[in-house]
């Protein structure tokens, strides 16, 4: 049994038009045993970057008030909110500090960036549990149900998506990759990321 | 009762079988506990003489074939003229097996069908022939290029490599044959193969720079007499780690 | 009752000497879909062994009889080898009965082959793809040791685990709420099955290592049925020995080779 | 010299090994392969025979090859079934199973047949191996039928039972993987027998048996008497594989339900478990059998009925 699959749990971020979108499921639990199905592992981080943090869940809860708390140094020091770019090196770095004895997450993470123009781009990155980045154009996995995500978006995904058709494609994806997998599952949270608003949904998954 | 279904059934151990009930022959024995003769069967477990890369090619008129005339015992060059390119025809040793019935003469594609009938029947006897074969073949206008292994395995492909060849070889064969096995002419094929056990022979620390090449065509089966390529070293002698070292 | 032999007795403390491994894994990907008088079995054709591709072009679909069509994965000598010994029991059935095998008995032939290697097992996924005595397009599948379930869609070896939820999803139409008054329909048209089965097997190639270089897919028909525009998709070939009614068809396609 | 002597004896069990061993690849087909009798075309000359390894310790192969709770990435993945129940009451035997099947974290299956259809009047479950539990009640049924034949009577379910429960114990130690229990009604009335591969054989009123059995245990032991009304009897099998349908990942998709009674066994229902979390086994949206969804349905009901002013 490997300590990634002890408490399961799976998140993917996909880019779209002007948009991106994260989803993760809901359950916690202790190898086969469900103990949760109201397990948060997305957290935002600002108003434009959210961060999904699958793998051991003890880890969650530490990594998450680390990188708040990093973030909250970053935004008083620099007196600015920080780019995802910017935060996706915080994040790799943070996990290679512990390169010898790791926390044994997989972070995904989705945001918008501030372009020159004034714009917003589009921004997704994984790293892996030691902090290796992979900036991806169209999609990023991680998690108990990463090959299953993989092959489901790979077939569904396709670039340019409005906000409406990219949290279909991503609701979709996770809820048909987490259903063949054991330690997915227990339902699933997606939220919309666009330049003025935050669309959050709990979908109704299946529950076994 | 263990009620997780992953931990029944597992075939037995000490660790499972708390009451040691069985099987009864696993139970603590007091008997002798050597016998000179328990082990008497020894299966080939590894090999010990070794021979290194074969390397094969489709080409315009037929296959093509090369393959180094060394063996080796370990890092020892031990035979240093052994023939590893067999033609089998009527009046070689495998060749006997083949007898012709009926006015059918077995051709390459039904001496391939038996090699490996006979490798995967020994892998299931858990007794494998410690080799892989390659077979290469002329036949009704067709050619034919097929691999064998000790495990069963075959696969054809318009160039095939052994050993170290697959790593080394194979890429440099691909490029030069796939999608040209119609156009490549035998002087345009002994230079492919030529080239390519140069390189082996460059970076195999066990191949030998004394090879045959084999050709199979319309006409038969022709072994040639054992060459070797035009090798140089002397480019080593300014780079560190080639050659030898100043400090 | 049989009477079951033991084994002599062996010291456990006598160190082992590290046996000679009689398996190996071959890769690539197979899949099968079933529709109301069709069938389509497909496979990838790449043959790999660790990181080396051994040959673009090994065949892991096979045609037994005009309507079964069986797909191996996992060692290929094993795939082969069972799949020699599959067509040599039907064609001692078909001596002794004159007639094919029945799709749902090769289904259970196949299950005893399998499990007679209980304790030496065969490591090979099997698919069997055909059409049933009643014309109804159907899919079986095996693990190694034979246990098998009438299915109408699955997906087997490396990328199992990428096709099989997009399959679920597309095929199956799970997770979608249909329409009012417009339910998902039961059965998918040919075309579609064949532009899914493609889609799949592009993805698989673009995200597994061990899926690519060449895609065969069966397509057999039911007796009577109509082609379903068959006859227009590039490169089509008949494989029909006998006049029973079935027909056999196979695509061929390229796919990436990196 | 035990072992010389072993080596060169013609009879005993050394050499019975010896010669499966060497029928590896040589005999593999008896005549009988020549007809349309399948693998169980052998049953003149006894059970099938099986092809053993040619090592010393065959079980110990098989354990390298095929153990993927010791070694996740052994390469043969034997799929495993996971919960399964059945309990003996006045109206008769209800069976009921969950129908999905994992290898490792991926769901291989999630429509397997969990309950094995011996006859019309007997019932096997599945938890286990697959492949041995459907092949050996495959053939526990076709000893059924030839013990009918002999007998002119119904074989009972506790000969049944034990059949298989001999059968399998001849092959322990081997590797075989099963936990099944024998339902059925004979002379004696309704009967439920636990068998598995280690060769337990139980008479009882209830069992569960898979990863997801406590779970199970929990709503059957609550609910479980012996006057049970049919309908109350169904609904507490279906209860109780929802519970471990969804508590246990290894468990769940759809239920199957079975009901055996004086006349063989019905096919109650097949029961989507999720359906039944949100909805439950009726048509009704809300009914279900999910804590969220009966404290949302008991907080509606306890909701002063607004009245208009």
């Amino acid at each position: 049994m490997s300590i990634m699959e002890y408490n399961g749990g799976s998140v993917i971020a996909m880019v779209g038009k002007d948009c991106v979108a994260i989803a993760s499921d809901l359950r916690l639990g202790n190898q086969a045993l469900g103990i949760s199905s109201n397990f948060q592992k997305i957290f935002p981080v600002t108003d434009r970057i959210y961060l999904g943090l699958p793998g051991l869940a003890t880890d969650v809860t530490t990594l998450r008030e680390t990188f708040r708390y990093r973030v909250n140094m970053y935004t008083i020091k620099e007196e600015r909110e920080i780019e995802p770019e910017t935060f996706a090196h915080l994040v790799s770095s943070t996990l290679y500090e512990r390169r010898f004895g790791p926390y044994f997450i997989e972070p995904v993470m989705a945001g918008l960036s501030k372009s020159a123009t004034g714009g917003y781009k589009p921004f997704i990155a994984a790293t892996d549990l030691i902090g290796c980045l992979n900036f991806a154009k169209d999609f990023v996995v991680a998690g108990t149900a990463s090959s299953k995500l993989y092959g489901v978006a790979e077939g569904l995904w396709e670039p340019d998506l409005d906000a409406d058709q990219l949290f279909e494609t991503i609701s979709q994806t996770i809820m048909n990759a987490v259903d063949r997998d054991a330690y997915s599952g227990w339902g699933v949270i997606v939220h919309v990321i666009e330049k003025d608003k935050v669309t959050s949904r709990t979908l109704k998954g299946r529950m076994d | 009762m263990d009620h997780f279904p992953t931990n029944w059934g597992r075939p037995r151990n000490d660790a499972f079988d708390a009451y040691g009930t069985y099987p009864i022959a696993q139970r603590p024995y007091n008997g002798p506990t050597t016998d000179a003769f328990s082990e008497g069967i020894q299966h080939t477990q590894q090999p010990i003489v070794t021979g290194t890369s074969v390397l094969a090619i489709k080409y315009k008129d037929g296959i093509m074939m090369s393959a180094d005339n060394l063996a080796s015992y370990g890092s020892l060059a031990r035979f240093k003229d052994i023939q590893r390119l067999h033609p089998v025809g009527t009046n070689t040793v495998i060749g006997a097996e083949f007898t012709q019935q009926d006015g059918h003469s077995l051709g390459p594609s039904e001496i391939h069908e038996y090699l490996s009938h006979v490798m995967y029947s020994r892998r299931s006897k858990m007794n494998p022939l410690w080799n892989s074969l390659i077979v290469g073949g002329f036949k009704d206008g067709k050619r034919f290029l097929s691999y064998v292994d000790l495990l069963g395995t075959t696969y054809s492909a318009s160039t095939l490599a052994t050993g170290y060849g697959s790593y080394i070889a194979q890429p440099l064969l691909r490029k030069a044959v796939e999608g040209n096995e119609d156009v490549i002419t035998e002087d345009e094929a002994v230079r492919i193969l030529e080239q390519s056990m140069k390189v082996l022979f460059y970076r195999d620390a066990r191949s030998l720079n004394k090879y045959q090449i084999a050709k199979i065509t319309a006409d038969g089966v022709s072994v040639s007499e054992s060459r070797s390529a035009d090798t140089h070293w002397s480019f080593a002698e300014g780079i560190r780690g080639y050659g030898a070292q100043t400090q | 009752m049989p009477d079951m032999v033991t084994l002599p007795y062996s010291s456990p403390a006598t160190p082992q000497q590290r046996q000679f491994n009689p398996y190996s894994e071959n890769g690539g990907t197979i899949l099968a879909i079933s529709g109301a008088d069709f069938s389509v079995i497909a496979g990838d054709t790449r043959q790999s062994e660790g990181y080396s591709i051994q040959t673009r072009y090994a065949p892991k679909v096979f045609r037994l009889t005009d309507n079964a069509v069986l797909a191996v994965n996992g060692f290929a000598a094993d795939g082969n080898m069972f799949v020699k010994q599959v067509r040599q029991r039907l064609e001692w059935y078909r001596h002794a009965h004159a007639k094919d095998m029945p799709l749902r008995a090769i289904a259970r032939l196949i299950q005893t082959m399998l499990y007679s290697r209980r304790f030496f097992p065969y490591y090979v996924y099997n698919i069997l793809g055909g059409i049933e005595e009643d014309g109804s397009g159907a899919v079986y599948s095996f693990d190694p040791v034979g246990s098998y379930e009438r299915e109408s869609c699955r997906a087997a070896g490396a990328a199992q685990s990428l096709v099989q939820p997009f399959l679920d999803n597309q095929i199956y139409f799970k997770n979608q709420v249909p329409q009012p008054g417009h339910p998902h329909p039961q059965h998918l048209p040919l075309t579609t099955v064949i532009q899914l089965v493609i889609d799949s097997f592009t993805s698989a190639t673009e995200r597994h290592i061990e899926v690519g270089d060449g895609l065969e897919m069966f397509i057999v028909l039911a007796k009577g049925s109509p082609l379903y525009g068959l006859e227009n998709i590039d490169g089509v070939q008949e494989m029909t020995v006998t006049n029973e009614g079935e027909r056999i068809f196979v695509v061929r396609r390229n796919l990436k080779r990196d | 010299m035990n072992s010389i002597a072993n080596r060169f004896t013609t009879t005993g069990p050394i050499s019975e090994l010896r010669k499966a061993q060497s029928h590896v690849e040589d005999d593999e087909f008896a005549d009988s392969a020549w007809g349309s009798e399948a693998g169980f075309g052998s049953l003149a000359k006894g059970v099938p025979n099986f092809t053993v390894p040619s090592v010393p310790d065959p079980s110990a192969f098989l354990r390298l090859h095929t153990d993927d709770f010791a070694d996740p990435n052994c390469r043969i993945k034997i799929q495993h079934g996971t919960t399964t129940l059945a309990f003996r009451f006045q109206g008769g035997v209800i069976v009921a199973v969950d129908s999905r099947a994992t290898a490792g974290s991926y769901v291989a299956s999630g429509t397997v047949k969990k309950v094995i259809e011996i006859n019309p009047y007997l019932l096997g479950t599945m938890a286990g191996g697959a492949a041995d539990c459907q092949y050996w009640e495959t053939y526990l049924g076709i000893h059924c039928r030839l013990h009918e034949l002999r007998n002119r009577e119904r074989i009972s379910v506790s000969a049944a039972s034990k059949y298989l429960s001999n059968l399998v114990y001849s092959y322990k130690g081997m590797g075989l993987s099963m936990g099944t229990m024998i339902c059925g009604w004979d002379k004696t009335g309704p009967a439920v027998f636990y068998v598995d591969s280690d060769g337990t054989r139980l008479k009882g009123d209830l069992f569960s048996v898979g990863s997801g059995s406590t779970f199970a245990y929990g709503v059957l032991d609550q609910g479980y008497r012996w006057d049970l009304t049919d309908e109350e009897a169904q609904e507490l099998g279906r209860r109780s594989i929802y519970a471990a349908g969804h508590r246990d990942a290894f468990s769940g998709n759809t239920c199957n339900l079975y009901h055996v009674k004086e006349d063989g066994w019905k096919f109650i229902g097949n029961y989507d478990i999720s359906k039944l979390h949100y909805d439950g086994p009726g048509e009704t949206p809300g009914a279900g059998y999910g804590y969220d969804i009966r404290i949302e349905r008991n907080a509606a009901a306890a909701a002063p009925i607004a009245v208009p002013s």
